[in-house]
């Protein structure tokens, strides 16, 4: 089939932050196609740079308003690590609760809120208000839920709060963990609907094989902790982190492209799965399975199967851990002090995929170099991939279809492009 | 028995930010039912498809901090009724202006590299608030903006009545709520001179006040120096204290 | 214990524009009570969702169950009332406070001095007194407005001019392409006013700023303090004496006022 | 005065016995630090300390407090909101107890409000005796001590509590829930050396009689004290809203987001704060935190006490506890003497 179809999404929507598609096909053959990121870059890396050690999470934080607690997270990781404080186990818990609510949080809004109108063909969830309020509010009280896992904890989702260099500065009470407990064992129900209807939608079928990096920790399901991870089976500490990525600058977009050896990877809910299946908890597994995560997909729309699996898993997991907070009681606990500086790595697997930091401290507990990746910007190369291949298999279609296969595709990753736009260490394609 | 309006139309903008202010607007899990009984949302899109030039109500969310941006703003002033700046970066700045101390094409060789002043995609103004650009109506301070704020500010339109804006300082949040003051444990807060309106959450959690919402109408910051350097502060933690939050002024910035 | 925050429902019956930014409303209670108030009393008006504020009746004392009130709008409650329609219903409560000493001012002269939206709360004294004008003597109403588009009542004004010893003076702040009357503050045409201290008394409603020099002159006048009166204005939130707002050392604008004698009020300070 | 004595172990009873009926708060620490909160036993309690550091008056006049509901609508529906618990307030202070006769003077007078006196109504106040710290100045303002104003009255003398019963109510209370005896003198003398140790524990002091103070403060208006403070204040307010005698309030309209029903409600208020006597056109009567700060000092020893007798600061000393420039209201009061009596002497 031979035509001509130039597409051109400004500002695509139902994702986060401003991108661009720019598709241009001459007789049949793709001759230009990008992702433009054209959210205005912040600079982040640059001004964090005189800034004590202590307010490095709070500034970070605001790299994203969506992932906000894995900033903060990977943010005190770093500066943890680069002046050797180690956090108590009750802190490491509490920041664990805390990413859990994030993560079910964000992929919540990106199935019920981004993703369901393009399966009911509806422009967003506000037609779906009146035909379909049962899904709607579905989706509002499990997003709820997942808001109320980290205000409890950290004060509120957006820019946590109680998040601190050396631990948390913040103690649930017991009944409030009681009350998140049982609310979290309720929204089964809720899950299970939302398994129903994710079962009910036509997954596209398009398949590319790639490579997919995440992290890897013996023991648990690595969202928190672990070392990097590939499908290409090795694996690095994180401090070795540029040794597996590498970053350029593309004209286009403020995002920068990353890149491992063998060229772009996917990182994600996907990735996470793929790389870590065995480590889901059971009711995860069921639920992946049953979207159809039987073997290993390489098909980019299973990213969001992955993520229904992944509510699953942190909703499981939250309950565990509220188990384990109760069973060996709350006690207040002092901050633990820096106790040396220089340069530190911190990684966290966001919902988004893998996020790194990496700080510079002196010896006044002042940030001299930053370096962050964060996880959009390195799917973004392997999306141009996909983008490249899928759309020979649907040019059959309209030029309004086509536009919307290739906006569902690239929501399917759930980009964050906000927060793509700062990144370090940079080697130009020349 | 008002006169019969039909549904205001209303519409979110985003620019230089984090979008955090946009997605505590989608927090609104019990009431954003409600919310879409009583407007018409034509904009907004980080949360629907439509994208329609007629609204009544912007809520614009970011700091300026591009060229083109402030055209695009220019337009949305011309066309909307109201103006609401919405969140820190759009109503003082916010964090963004922290790059305004500094020169253009260092922060961009930092995140960029040396090569990256050869391509002009890169390049941004020094950030700014809404109203340095546009009339702006009113504010939502706060980094994020709080989910009462909002909705109390989207009732106030509705019912006619102007949304009030508190012009005290977080002292009073954190008294109402029954906070032990961070300087008895201590430690420095910009409550003093900090507009207030968030419940003083940031303490009540554990933290101090960073000073996101902005400083009061008038502030009393030779004495709030006094204070932070009585309690110890160097010069520089000054500095910081001060920029964190309030680049735009410092920093080349004035309305 | 009833609460005393609790309100009567009144409708508005009727609506008049009288400036661009002042509307005066005709309100009629939903009982057949009357309000029963004295010139200078004030009401709580409130609608709600959109809030309380005190506001001057304006009309006399009726034995119907009606009375009227005239609005500016400055801000939530007074926008919101202005988009009202006839036939939407308020809360009132109140009366509230002192108001002007009618009786005590008989087989007196009259000076009336009102600056803007003091007129309001004066139209009631006026329309009380012309009710009984043989137990009064001259009066004279000297009305100070920004500018002429800003003068409230003028076709009562018009009628109140030719009550016979009814002098009336308008004047606007600033020179007026279309207006022909005086111009200027108030103050600048009390020297010329005839009047006989002894038994003149005095009646001051306006803006803050207008008290001290209306006072300054009347002092000139040789009036006495005890023979001035009035209206204060401050922020009120309960107009039961609770909230502290309008507190003024040890007075309640609320309960004491918002009518005073001067001489009572000589020494208070911040009073003026 | 009838005085009781109760077994050490008879005060955890009592208060489980109370917890029965009641919602219980008294003094517990939070952070190193005394607050009121809700106490679920007695072990919580915090029974021989400084002032809390937010009053205890929040119970009877909340931060936030719901007057009407209403309804909009072609017929607009109100109802009156008097929602009030029966509590227990246990383990306030003679200041605080002072303070309470003084809040309720100024609810009753004139117009009653009845929200404030119906939670006055359903509240048990069980007092205790505290220990002065830096700020504290009761003696100076004859609060040391309170005689009544209390239901019961607790105080530790080591082998158990003397109780010293003040109302009918309290009474009743104590006999329903524990065995007590009649205490004997030496147990209520032990009372009298507490207040004798008690009086020799204070550091701050005002170097007058209260009862001259009014006219201290009246004659004190123009005093350069008051821009002298004016320019390190804040204007924060905190004095204000920690005062168990400030009582200022803000009214609001809170409307649902049907836009259906709603509720008017009252939020603490403090003279400090800058907008507190602006009026509509701008105009604010008190423009300066110097001005703002001369009528704060002067409702505590002169208008309030014109208005209602009685000083109306309880020398808790929370307001200079709170403020960050260490504005301290004896320091002033004493300056403000010493400019009268050295001007005196000119
Ligand atoms: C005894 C007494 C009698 C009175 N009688 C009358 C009367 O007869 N008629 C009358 O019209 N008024 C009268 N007033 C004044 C009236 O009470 C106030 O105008 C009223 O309280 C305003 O209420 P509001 O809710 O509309 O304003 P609010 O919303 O409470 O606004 C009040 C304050 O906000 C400011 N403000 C308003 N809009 C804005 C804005 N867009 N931006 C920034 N600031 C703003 C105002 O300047 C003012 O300081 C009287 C007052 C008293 C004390
Ligand atoms: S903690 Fe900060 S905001 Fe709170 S009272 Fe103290 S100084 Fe004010
Ligand atoms: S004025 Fe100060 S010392 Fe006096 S009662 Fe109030 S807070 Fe306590
Ligand atoms: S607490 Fe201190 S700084 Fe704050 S308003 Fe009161 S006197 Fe001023």
């Amino acid at each position: 089939m031979k035509k001509d179809i130039k597409v051109n999404v400004e500002h695509i929507t139902r994702v986060e932050g401003h991108g661009n598609i720019v598709i241009d096909i001459k007789n049949g053959r793709i001759k230009e196609l990008r992702l433009e990121i054209v959210e205005s870059p912040r600079f982040y890396e640059a001004f964090i740079r005189g800034r004590r050690y202590d307010e490095v999470q709070h500034i970070m934080s605001r790299i994203c308003g969506i992932c906000a607690v894995s900033h903060t997270s990977a943010s005190l990781k770093a500066v943890e690590s680069a002046m050797g404080i180690q956090i108590t186990k009750q802190s490491a818990l509490l920041r664990k609760l805390a990413f859990h609510g994030e993560v079910i949080q964000s992929h919540i809004l990106h199935l019920y809120f981004l993703v369901i109108p393009d399966f009911f063909n509806v422009g967003s969830i506000v037609p779906l208000a009146s035909s379909r309020p049962d899904v709607v509010r579905r989706g509002l009280r499990l997003k709820k839920l997942a808001n109320e896992i980290c205000s409890i904890v950290a004060g509120r989702h957006i820019h946590p709060i109680s998040l601190f260099p050396g631990g948390v500065t913040h103690l649930p009470k017991v009944s409030e963990l009681k009350a998140l407990k049982k609310r979290l064992e309720d929204s089964f129900e809720d899950l299970d609907a939302t398994l129903e209807l994710f079962r009910s939608f036509r997954v596209p079928q398009f398949s590319k094989k790639r490579e997919f990096i995440s992290m890897k920790e013996d023991g648990e399901y690595a969202f928190y902790s672990g070392d990097i991870y590939s499908s290409r089976k090795y694996s690095r500490k994180p401090k070795d982190y540029k040794k597996v990525i590498k970053e350029s600058i593309v004209p286009y977009s403020t995002a920068k492209h990353a890149a491992a050896k063998k060229g772009p990877y996917m990182v994600g809910a996907l990735a996470r799965v793929n790389n870590n299946f065995k480590q889901l908890s059971k009711r995860a597994r069921d639920a992946a399975k049953g979207l159809g995560i039987t073997t290993y997909p390489y098909n980019p729309f299973m990213n969001n199967a992955a993520q229904l699996a992944e509510v699953y898993h942190c909703v499981e997991d939250a309950i565990k851990i509220i188990d384990r907070l109760i069973s060996e009681g709350l006690r207040k606990e002092e901050l633990k002090k820096p106790k040396k500086h220089g340069t530190g790595v911190g990684i966290v697997e966001a919902p988004r995929g893998i996020l790194f930091h990496e700080y510079a401290i002196d010896k006044n507990g002042i940030v001299t170099e930053a370096n962050c990746i964060i996880p959009t910007a390195q799917n973004l190369g392997i999306i141009e991939d996909d983008m490249r291949n899928f759309i020979p298999s649907i040019l059959h279609k309209t030029r309004e279809d086509i536009t919307r296969d290739v906006e569902s595709l690239v929501r399917a990753y759930d980009p964050c492009i906000s927060c793509s736009t700062h990144i370090m260490d940079v080697r130009f394609e020349d | 028995m008002t006169k019969n309006m039909p549904k205001p139309k209303v519409a979110f903008f985003s620019f230089t930010c984090c979008e955090g202010c946009q997605l505590q607007v989608l927090s609104c899990e019990d009431e954003l039912v409600d919310i879409l009984n009583l407007i018409e949302i034509v904009n907004f899109r980080e949360a629907i498809d439509e994208k329609r030039d007629d609204y009544d109500i912007a809520f614009i969310e970011g700091s300026v901090s591009r060229q083109h941006e402030i055209e695009e703003v220019k337009k949305i002033r011309e066309k909307a009724n109201v103006v609401v700046a919405l969140g820190a970066c759009s109503s003082t700045g916010g964090l963004n202006c922290l790059k305004n101390k500094f020169p253009m094409e260092e922060v961009k060789k930092v995140v960029y590299g040396e090569k990256s002043k050869y391509y002009k995609y890169f390049d941004t103004i020094p950030a700014r608030p809404l109203d340095a650009v546009i009339p702006v109506d009113y504010y939502l301070h706060g980094c994020p903006i709080t989910k009462s704020e909002f909705l109390n500010v989207l009732k106030a339109l509705l019912t006619g009545k102007r949304p009030d804006m508190p012009n005290y300082p977080v002292c009073v949040d954190c008294k109402m709520t029954g906070n032990i003051c961070v300087f008895e444990k201590g430690k420095t807060c910009m409550g003093p001179v900090t507009r207030a309106g968030c419940d003083a959450i940031c303490v009540t959690y554990g933290a101090v006040c960073w000073g996101c919402r902005g400083t009061v109408d008038n502030p009393n910051t030779e004495s709030h120096e006094e204070t932070l350097r009585i309690y110890g502060l160097t010069a520089d933690d000054l500095v910081r204290s001060f920029d964190l939050y309030g680049g735009w002024n410092k920093y080349g910035g004035s309305k | 214990m009833e609460s005393p925050y609790l309100l009567r429902q009144a409708r508005i019956e009727r609506i008049t524009r009288l400036t661009e930014k002042e509307r005066l409303f005709r309100l009629v209670f939903e009982d057949d009570k009357t309000l029963g108030h004295v010139p200078g009393q004030f009401i709580m008006l409130s609608i709600f969702g959109a809030g309380e504020a005190p506001i001057s009746v304006s009309s006399p004392p009726d034995t119907r169950n009606e009375f009227e009130i005239c609005v500016r709008v400055v801000g939530s409650l007074t926008n919101v009332l202005h988009t009202l329609l006839k036939g939407s219903t308020v809360g009132i409560r109140g009366p509230y406070g002192k108001g002007f000493p009618v009786k005590e001012i008989e087989n007196k002269d009259i000076l009336l001095i009102a600056g803007g939206i003091g007129l309001v709360p004066m139209r009631s004294l006026i329309k009380t007194i012309l009710l009984k004008r043989g137990a009064y003597g001259r009066i004279t109403l000297l009305y100070g407005v920004k500018s002429p588009e800003d003068i409230l009542f003028k076709d009562e004004l018009d009628e109140w001019s030719k009550v016979p010893d009814f002098d009336l003076r308008i004047t606007v702040d600033k020179p007026h392409p279309l207006w022909k009357g005086h111009t200027g503050v108030v103050t600048r045409y009390l020297p010329e006013l005839k009047i006989d201290a002894e038994r003149t008394a005095a009646v001051i409603v306006g803006p803050p700023v207008m008290y001290k020099y209306v006072i300054m002159g009347l002092g000139e006048k040789r009036i006495a303090g005890h023979e001035i009166f009035l209206s204060l204005e401050r922020r009120m939130k309960c107009g039961i004496g609770k909230c502290g707002h309008c507190q003024i050392n040890s007075v309640y604008i609320c309960q004491e006022g918002p009518v005073f004698r001067l001489s009572d009020i000589r020494r208070l300070r911040e009073a003026i | 005065m009838d005085y009781r004595f109760l077994p050490k172990k008879g005060l955890s009873l009592f208060v489980d016995g109370l917890l029965k009926d009641f919602k219980v708060y008294g003094p517990v620490k939070m952070d190193g630090f005394p607050v009121y909160e809700e106490v679920s036993s007695a072990k919580e309690l915090l029974l021989m300390h400084s002032p809390s550091h937010i009053t205890p008056k929040k119970y009877l006049f909340p931060q936030r407090e719901t007057l009407l509901r209403f309804k909009t609508g072609e017929k607009p529906q109100v109802e009156h909101a008097a929602d009030a618990d029966n509590q227990v307030l246990f383990g306030i202070h003679p200041c605080d107890i002072h303070a309470i006769r003084l809040l309720d003077r100024v609810f009753a007078y004139g117009t009653p409000d009845v929200n404030y006196l119906r939670r006055r109504e359903k509240t048990i106040i069980i007092g205790t005796e505290c220990l002065p710290d830096k700020f504290c100045f009761c003696r100076s303002v004859n609060t040391m001590t309170a005689a009544n104003d209390f239901d019961l009255f607790i105080h530790d003398i080591g082998a158990g509590f003397l109780v010293k019963i003040g109302t009918e109510k309290g009474k009743e209370l104590l006999f329903r829930h524990v065995k007590t005896r009649k205490a004997t003198i030496k147990e209520i003398s032990k009372l009298v050396e507490f207040h004798k140790k008690k009086e020799s524990m204070f550091t701050a002091s005002i170097n007058a009689e209260p009862s001259t103070l009014p006219l201290i403060y009246s004659g004190s208006y123009d005093s350069p004290v008051w821009e002298e403070i004016g320019k390190i204040c804040y204007g924060c307010g905190s004095c204000n809203l920690v005062c168990p005698t400030c009582y200022c309030f803000d009214v609001r309209d809170d409307i649902s987001l049907n836009m259906k029903d709603g509720e008017r409600y009252r939020v603490w208020d403090g003279c400090l704060l800058e907008d507190f006597a602006k009026v509509a056109g701008g105009h604010n009567f008190r423009k300066t935190r110097g001005e703002r700060l001369r009528h704060r000092f002067n409702r505590k020893f002169q208008f309030q006490v014109d208005k209602f007798g009685g000083l109306f600061c309880v020398g808790c000393g929370r307001c200079s506890r709170a403020c960050l420039v260490n504005i301290n209201i004896v320091e002033i009061t004493n300056k403000l003497i010493e400019e009268r009596e050295t001007g005196k002497k000119e």
